[in-house]
């Protein structure tokens, strides 16, 4: 599948629209499209070996199952004869197909397996978006130590899960270089519905900060449990749940002045000048016009979260690698995505030689009156942190 | 030697003593009856013999070996066969199957593969002329089809003691003389059986026993020759009653 | 110290232990009459979360008051499932497909071609997708097959089958209500104070969510045993045979249980949401499933109040032994906890093969 | 059944598997679906072995599946530096047998007592168990998992790796698949089958039979575990090259074993094959023609299917061929 | 009371009853003997719908019921004994004889019952709060028999009553039998192996032999009939 022979560009995802991750899939389905969207109608297509080629996108359902990535991608590989393919949610889905693009060469966005370890297993195809584990808590513990100086005491308390535990080593390394104290460091199993006695544990240890989660549904369950048992935190961040939308609306009053570490917010203010001052390349839609064809996409007045922004910008990226190389050769377009950086509606994007991301930071995202406000980086703020966090009524 | 002793022989549930002291023994090729009335304890003592349950006291020896606490089918390997009060074959095996399965992993097993256990299957079913239902399963036979395949498959397992529990409940005067028949026939010739049954048909217990056990709430109340037995005055008493002098009166 | 943390964890855990003992009466209720084993019971309490969810967000109806609206929809839910896909499969007086040939099934796919035609036609009209006209199409085709040629199978199905029929309808029900509601988790927000015990805080929902569920365990403890009604579904479970010659009208026992144990379970969503008000999604039920099943089990299996029985030490269990299990050095307590009450079910398994209420038969 | 004419019964088992194989082989693009179906079918197979046979349902199966991808995830892990080439997989495979092995022997001496639904629940309770042991305890890097894809190819060089993963791992699970039918019909046409065939009818009558239930019954549940975990070790481990607990010890692979075999027929040969073959093929058809809602249109279908043929479609077979000369093919 | 025209049924494709006629007057008691299989037991149950009839008429004291639903000929005062004792087991023994009289009807004179029952089988009084299951064969016998009289039935139909009870019991329940039907005018279908005792207990007798009626008449005129006694009484 080397030409882009009658004009049309095939991406092709073995997407999660049931099962486990179905909510994070249908983001990435309905972000993927909104790109698509963008490239081809707005941007009019993509110009590859001297014509202008427009994006295909064909997506089945996986189910959120192991046994049907194989497949599924494969006949995306070989009868459906696409061009580039995505991966399923999940470092483990996304593990799952690694194999089968290998054995084709397949170019394999990971636009929502997080975990370093699979850029540790010499894949030569696989490109990720989505940022590594290891960087999410970094600027939220330098806001707490700029403001406040005398918060000393962190508790970690998350799921146990590759993901999680990732995400929570790299908060421990970055609290230590801070100067922080972990006083209490628990995991609780991945779908827990009563986080209690861990929380009464937690209690006993007193923390200023409360770093947690691991998913939306326990995320919520965190925060609510820590209301019931009267935990006053003066700051609360949760990963993977307290940024998106529906947070705040599950849980009300009780999600006033709770943060999360986010790869993309709606509110993010990356744009083209932006990028221009920093001397980097630009494209794609600004965030309105990305909410507005994610919209339009998914045919529902739901705000797209930072699922959909992660497997939108990996489409952008396809896009710019291929007009470099100026081919559709799976090798030439790796090399291309390998010299490639660029900033999009998402922010940074660049990758190292492994094919892991490097090039993006995140943002600290945090509830203020039923509104998520961007308040760290302060280069990136849109409102400023709400510090100490109002105590759970 | 007997072939089985039991010796001091209790059971309870709860607070109940549903067998009581109980001491006898069986002889070999003899064929002897455990009678009583209701709820006397006769189940309970055949399940004890059997291995359904453990007694709670006293000793359990069948072929020169102390069983008291073997499990029912390291019995059934010394020889040990029985039927149930309400058939139960194994309902979606052929008739043929479900004999062979007795002769198996019976007293006789070991020694007989798939192949062979089915020829002797087959020598039973002509036994008990049910050739017609070799291969249907014998889950869909009549009540008493399924009785005697019940009792081929305990014959097949070649038991040197067969239990019968009640087998004859439910058949009419004819069918009763012909089991009975059957059943003398086995011992006489096939030579392998002794007989021990819990029954309350007279019928049945007059036709085939040459000793009878009487029990009582739980203790052995009477234990002699079939007829001394039934006419025994505590055996009217507790068990017979009227129907002693029609049975007298027959013969 | 570590005795005010295990005295919190054991108050939080006999609480919470309530709330699965509701939560598992259904399932057990089921078993004992039906000898079904609901594998898609987890997705009928997540019916009873919704129904909670969005009468308090949509209309602002307390969700103590959700209850009765939940017992109804689960009994109503119960009716048509039972009906619909169980009976065919359990009913000893048949109402199964009688025999099916060639004819039998091409007149249903007439059914189903016909529906697929209209649906078609007014997909136009109601703004349906395909895929859901689909699936109407394949009911309409199945409820015709059981309507129309619904017969007097005597044998009865193998048993096993009944875990698909569960299995599946817990599937439907998690896929209609996806499509409904997207796949988010959702949640609400029931303040009414607290009570601080000192060595823990109690809500007072999660204390009404359990004083509801020993309430509706107490009632229907009564009603097994005090009234007739209660007797006759008892009867039903010991013996339908016997059940019938009492007069007992068996077939309807079997759908008003089963309808019962429906409504139970989605009554028991309710209450879970009370307790936890966070984490509502179409998947959330298969959590609670696992843990159901362990429970019922713990409580003797046949036994609805002796699954509520089970519910509090599983809650004791798992919550207690968290105290104690960070006191050991290394490990994860919390997972550990998890081995320890699935040990501790083992074991009691071990000592009484029947759970903990259940007599040897 | 006399004679050698009992085991052409797995003449169409076999004719199945190498059909499908073939088409795996010869259409392009097909062979991933291949894999999945013979996963599918493999899955049935092994589980029939026990639930079709004894008539208890094991609910806790995926754990043997789960202890046998550690197997080979742990082999090849630890030993990739050895030197051992290809080698290093048929240790895998060993270690996969020998741990499926040791926890059903572990399983089985207290979960074997109980009957019932109580044996299936007390499964469930096995498997939940010893994921949560795996996970707090921290066994095999506990819930980070392992991730085992650089060090196969440390191991056998990056092409052979390959080539690994994506054909020789599904060729063993067709290895397994036949396997798990000719060790079924030898316990079919064996003393085994018979003692299995009492126990699933009556258990109490069996004893007294002089049949040692327990046994027999051990006998079955070993064999059906060590299968799952050689069919872990391939169709998960070598395969996928990763292992995270929550997803091998998942109780949907249970489920979806359930299905398979009970479509298909419990207890008979060819019931896993046609039970794997639908419910693959199926589901592969609806995801791709209604993403998304493959589910919604399953379910109903699978209600259906069981109402209308309660005992499987190859339980429905057996009655169409009954006194056919087929019969003697088919069970 | 009952009158049973030109029955058939059976189960699933297998045909049992192939057309009896049989009449029961009130006040009688009406045996219904014939060897195993006969198919006796077949047309109890169909007469009280369990086994659905393919055929034929029933009627109830002049009513048409041939398709009523089993708990509806309950509420008529259609009860039986079934073989096989089908009772509670995990019930108490009172709580069985409660059972018995569940159906409609029956409730207001529950406590008469009680007492009848229990001063026909002591053995019970005494046993009242044992779980049944734990009973012997022959005193869950009774509590099946005991938990049908609770039901004050009006036609009483026995299917082997006598099984697995000592011979002196045996005697005591046809005694019983005969008492019931003088002293409360209990109308009987009494079904039994032990033919002469049925033949002394009845008022009137029908022999069945493969699902059709051979023989019918008084008890004098059967006993009278070497033939029959020998074709299907076994006597
Ligand atoms: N499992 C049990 N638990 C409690 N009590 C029991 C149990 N089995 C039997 N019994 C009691 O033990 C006594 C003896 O019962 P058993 O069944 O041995 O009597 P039986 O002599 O066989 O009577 P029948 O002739 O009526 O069958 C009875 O009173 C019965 O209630
Ligand atoms: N539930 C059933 N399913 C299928 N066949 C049955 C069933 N019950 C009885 N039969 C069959 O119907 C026929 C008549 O049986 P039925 O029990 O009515 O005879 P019976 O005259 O009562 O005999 P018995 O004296 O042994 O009680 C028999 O061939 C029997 O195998
Ligand atoms: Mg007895
Ligand atoms: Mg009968």
């Amino acid at each position: 599948p080397c030409h882009a022979s009658d004009g049309e560009i095939l991406i092709g995802h073995p997407a999660c629209l049931s099962g486990s991750y179905a909510k994070a899939g249908e983001q990435a389905v309905g972000g993927i499209q909104a790109i698509l969207d963008w490239v081809n109608n707005t941007r009019g297509g993509i110009a590859v070996e001297g014509r202008k080629a427009s994006l295909v996108y064909k997506y089945y359902d996986c189910e959120s199952k192991k046994e049907s990535v194989t497949s599924l991608l494969e006949r995306l590989i070989t009868s459906d004869k696409v061009h580039f393919t995505f991966a399923p949610y999940s470092s483990g889905l996304t593990l799952a197909g690694a194999p089968i693009a290998e054995k084709y060469g397949m170019i394999y966005m990971d636009h929502g397996g997080a975990s370093d370890k699979i850029f540790q297993q010499g894949f030569e195809y696989v490109v990720q978006t989505i940022g590594p584990g290891s960087l999410y808590h970094a600027g939220t513990l330098e806001m707490v130590k700029a403001i406040d100086p005398s918060a000393k005491k962190v508790a970690l308390a998350y799921a146990d899960d590759e993901f999680a535990r990732s995400v929570m080593k790299g908060a421990e390394e970055r609290a230590a270089e801070l100067g922080f104290e972990i006083v209490f460091n628990r995991t609780y199993p991945a779908k827990v519905t009563d986080l209690t006695p861990l929380l009464s544990d937690l209690k006993a240890s007193n923390p200023d900060v409360i770093i947690g989660g691991g998913h939306f549904e326990d995320g919520q369950l965190l925060n609510r449990q820590l209301a019931d048992l009267g935990i006053q935190p003066k700051l609360l961040s949760l990963i993977a749940a307290a940024t998106l939308p529906a947070f705040g609306e599950a849980l009300g009053d009780l999600a006033e002045g709770v943060m999360g570490p986010s790869h993309w917010e709606y509110g993010v203010t990356f744009s083209e000048k932006g990028a221009k001052k920093l001397g980097k390349m630009w494209i794609g839609p600004n965030q309105e016009e990305f909410v507005a064809l994610f919209k339009k996409a998914v045919g529902k007045d739901m705000i797209p979260d930072y699922h959909a922004a992660e497997a939108g910008a990996a489409v952008l990226a396809l896009v710019l690698a291929v007009e470099k190389a100026d081919s559709l050769d799976p090798d030439d377009v790796r090399e291309a995505l390998g010299d490639l950086e660029f900033m999009s509606f998402y922010g940074g994007w660049n990758i190292d030689e492994t094919g892991k991301q490097v090039g993006h930071s995140m943002v600290d995202v945090q509830w203020q009156k039923g509104q998520r406000v961007i308040v760290w980086p302060v280069a990136a703020q849109t409102g400023k942190p709400l510090y100490p966090k109002p105590d759970f009524k | 030697m007997p072939l089985l002793k039991c010796e001091h022989v209790s059971k309870r549930f709860g607070g109940m003593v549903a067998v009581d002291d109980v001491s006898f023994e069986i002889m070999s090729g003899e064929l002897m009856a455990i009678v009583g009335p209701n709820g006397a304890g006769k189940t309970t003592m055949f399940n004890l013999i059997n291995g359904v349950f453990l007694p709670d006291e006293g000793h359990i020896w069948f072929a020169g070996v102390d069983v008291t606490r073997f499990p029912s089918y390291k019995r059934a390997h010394l020889g040990m066969g029985r039927t149930f009060q309400i058939p139960r074959p194994f309902a979606s095996a052929t008739v043929q199957e479900n004999i062979a399965i007795g002769a198996m992993f019976g007293a006789a097993g070991g020694e007989l593969n798939v192949e062979e256990a089915m020829e002797v299957a087959d020598e039973y079913i002509d036994l008990i002329g049910l050739k017609a239902h070799r291969n249907k399963p014998a889950g869909g036979l009549t009540p008493i089809e399924k009785k005697l395949v019940e009792i081929a498959r305990a014959l097949a397992m070649k038991p040197r003691l067969l239990l019968m529990d009640e087998a004859m409940a439910g058949m009419n005067p004819k069918d009763i003389d012909q089991m009975v028949t059957f059943i003398r026939h086995i011992r006489d010739v096939e030579g392998i059986a002794v007989v021990a049954m819990v029954e309350h048909i007279m019928r049945a217990v007059a036709g085939l026993a040459e000793r009878v056990m009487v029990m009582h709430q739980g203790a052995k109340l009477v234990d002699e020759p079939t007829r001394e037995a039934l006419n025994d005055p505590r055996v009217i008493e507790v068990y017979l009653g009227r129907q002693a002098e029609e049975f007298n009166a027959k013969g | 110290m570590f005795f005010e943390q295990l005295s919190g964890n054991l108050v939080q855990g006999l609480i919470l232990g309530s709330v699965y003992g509701m939560a598992t009466m259904g399932l057990s209720l089921i078993f004992g009459v039906l000898q079904v084993v609901n594998v898609g019971h987890g997705a009928f309490i997540m019916v009873g979360a919704f129904t909670a969810l969005i009468l308090f967000q949509s209309l602002g109806v307390p969700p103590i008051l959700a209850i009765p609206v939940a017992l109804l929809i689960g009994m109503c839910l119960g009716m048509i499932f039972y009906y619909g896909a169980v009976k065919p499969l359990v009913s000893p007086s048949g109402a199964g497909i009688r025999k099916v040939g060639r004819r039998q099934l091409g007149k249903a796919a007439g059914v189903f071609v016909a529906v697929m035609i209209a649906m078609r036609i007014l997909s136009g009209v109601l703004d349906l997708n395909i895929a859901f006209s689909i699936f109407i199409a394949i009911i309409l085709m199945y409820a015709f097959l059981v309507y129309v040629y619904g017969g007097r199978r005597q044998e009865k199905g193998p048993e096993l089958a009944t875990l698909l029929v569960t299995f599946s309808l817990g599937v439907i029900l998690e896929e209609v209500v996806k499509q409904i509601f997207t796949s988010e988790a959702r949640g609400y927000n029931w303040d009414l104070g607290k009570l601080d015990l000192g060595f823990t805080v109690l809500p007072f929902t999660k204390i009404l969510a359990s004083g509801g569920s020993l309430t509706v365990a107490v009632l229907l403890y009564l009603w097994f045993n005090k009234t007739r009604a209660g007797m006759a579904m008892r009867s039903v479970v010991e013996d339908s045979v016997g059940a019938r010659v009492c007069g007992v009208n068996v077939d309807w026992q079997y759908a008003l249980s089963f309808s019962l144990g429906i409504g139970l379970t989605v009554t028991s969503g309710v209450l879970l949401t009370m307790f936890i008000p966070v984490g509502i999604n179409p998947y959330m039920g298969g959590g609670y499933t696992l843990k159901a099943f362990v429970i019922a089990v713990l409580g003797g299996l046949a036994s609805p109040y002796g699954a509520f029985f089970g519910g509090v030490v599983f809650g004791l269990l798992e919550n207690g032994s968290y105290t104690l299990l960070a006191a050991l050095p290394g490990g994860e307590p919390f997972a550990l906890t998890r081995f320890f009450s699935f040990v501790m079910l083992l074991v009691i398994l071990l000592i009484r093969p029947t759970g903990l209420l259940r007599r040897k038969g | 059944m006399r004679g050698s004419g009992k085991y052409l019964p797995i003449v169409p088992v076999l004719a199945a598997y190498a059909l499908l194989l073939l088409y795996g082989l010869a259409a392009p693009g097909k062979w991933q679906l291949v894999a999945q179906l013979a996963f599918y079918c493999a899955l049935g197979q092994a589980f029939n072995l026990f639930m079709g046979m004894t008539g208890y349902v094991d609910f806790g199966y995926v754990a043997f599946l789960g202890v046998g991808t550690y197997g080979m995830a742990v082999t090849i892990s630890s030993l990739s530096d050895g030197g051992l080439g290809l080698g290093i997989i048929l240790i895998g495979f060993l270690a996969a047998a020998v741990f499926s092995t040791i926890l059903a022997m572990a399983v089985g001496a207290v979960a074997l007592r109980l009957r019932g639904a109580y044996f299936a629940i007390a499964t469930i309770g096995v498997n939940e168990g010893f994921r949560y042991l795996i996970e707090g305890a921290r066994i095999w890097n506990g819930a980070d998992g392992i991730i085992f894809s650089r060090h196969l190819k440390t191991a056998l060089g990056r092409k052979m790796a390959m080539t690994v993963s994506t054909f020789w791992a599904d060729i063993f699970v067709f290895g397994v698949a036949v396997l798990a039918a000719v060790l079924t019909l030898y316990y079919l046409r064996n003393k085994v089958g018979y003692a299995l065939l009492a126990l699933r009818e009556d258990e109490d009558a069996a004893k007294v039979m002089g049949i040692d239930v327990t046994r027999y019954k051990i006998i079955a549940f070993i064999t059906s575990a060590a299968l799952a975990g050689l069919l872990g070790a391939s169709g998960w481990a070598l395969k996928l090259t990763y292992v995270y607990p929550p997803d091998v010890f998942e109780i949907h692979y249970t489920v979806e074993a359930i299905i398979i075999v009970l479509l298909g027929g419990a207890g008979t040969l060819m019931g896993p094959i046609a039970g794997g073959l639908i419910y693959g093929v199926s589901k592969y058809f609806l995801a791709i023609t209604l993403p998304g809602f493959q589910l919604l249109i399953f379910a109903p279908i699978i209600i259906a299917i069981i109402v209308i043929f309660p005992e499987g479609l190859v339980g429905i077979l057996k009655g169409k061929v009954h006194g056919t000369s087929l019969e003697k093919f088919v069970i | 009371m009952l009158k049973v025209e030109n029955l058939q049924s059976g189960y699933g494709p297998m045909q049992v009853l192939w057309g009896p006629d049989i009449q029961v007057k009130p006040g009688t008691v009406t045996s219904l003997l014939g060897p195993n299989g006969a198919g006796k037991s077949t047309l109890l149950w169909t007469i009280l719908g369990a086994v659905r009839p393919w055929e034929g008429k029933i009627f109830f004291e002049g009513e048409d019921v041939t398709f009523e639903p089993t708990h509806k000929k309950a509420d008529r005062g259609l009860v039986m004994v079934p073989e096989g004792k089908h009772l509670f087991k995990e019930m108490t023994v009172y709580e069985n004889l409660l059972m018995g009289a569940y159906r409609k009807g029956a409730q207001e004179e529950r406590e008469a019952n009680l007492e009848l029952v229990y001063s026909l089988f002591p053995i019970l009084s005494e046993r009242r709060t044992q779980r049944a299951g734990f009973l012997s064969g022959g005193q869950q016998q009774m509590v099946t028999i005991g938990r049908a009289l609770m039901a004050r039935p009006r036609l009483l139909m026995m299917d082997e009553p006598s099984q697995g009870l000592a011979p002196k019991i045996v005697m005591e329940i046809f005694e019983t039998v005969e008492k019931l039907k003088e002293e409360i005018g209990l109308t009987i279908l009494l079904v039994e192996q032990n033919a002469s005792a049925s033949l002394e207990a009845a008022d009137y007798v029908y022999v069945m032999h493969e699902g059709v009626i051979m023989a019918e008449g008084t008890p004098e005129e059967i006993e009278a009939s070497h033939e029959i006694k020998e074709a299907y009484l076994g006597i």
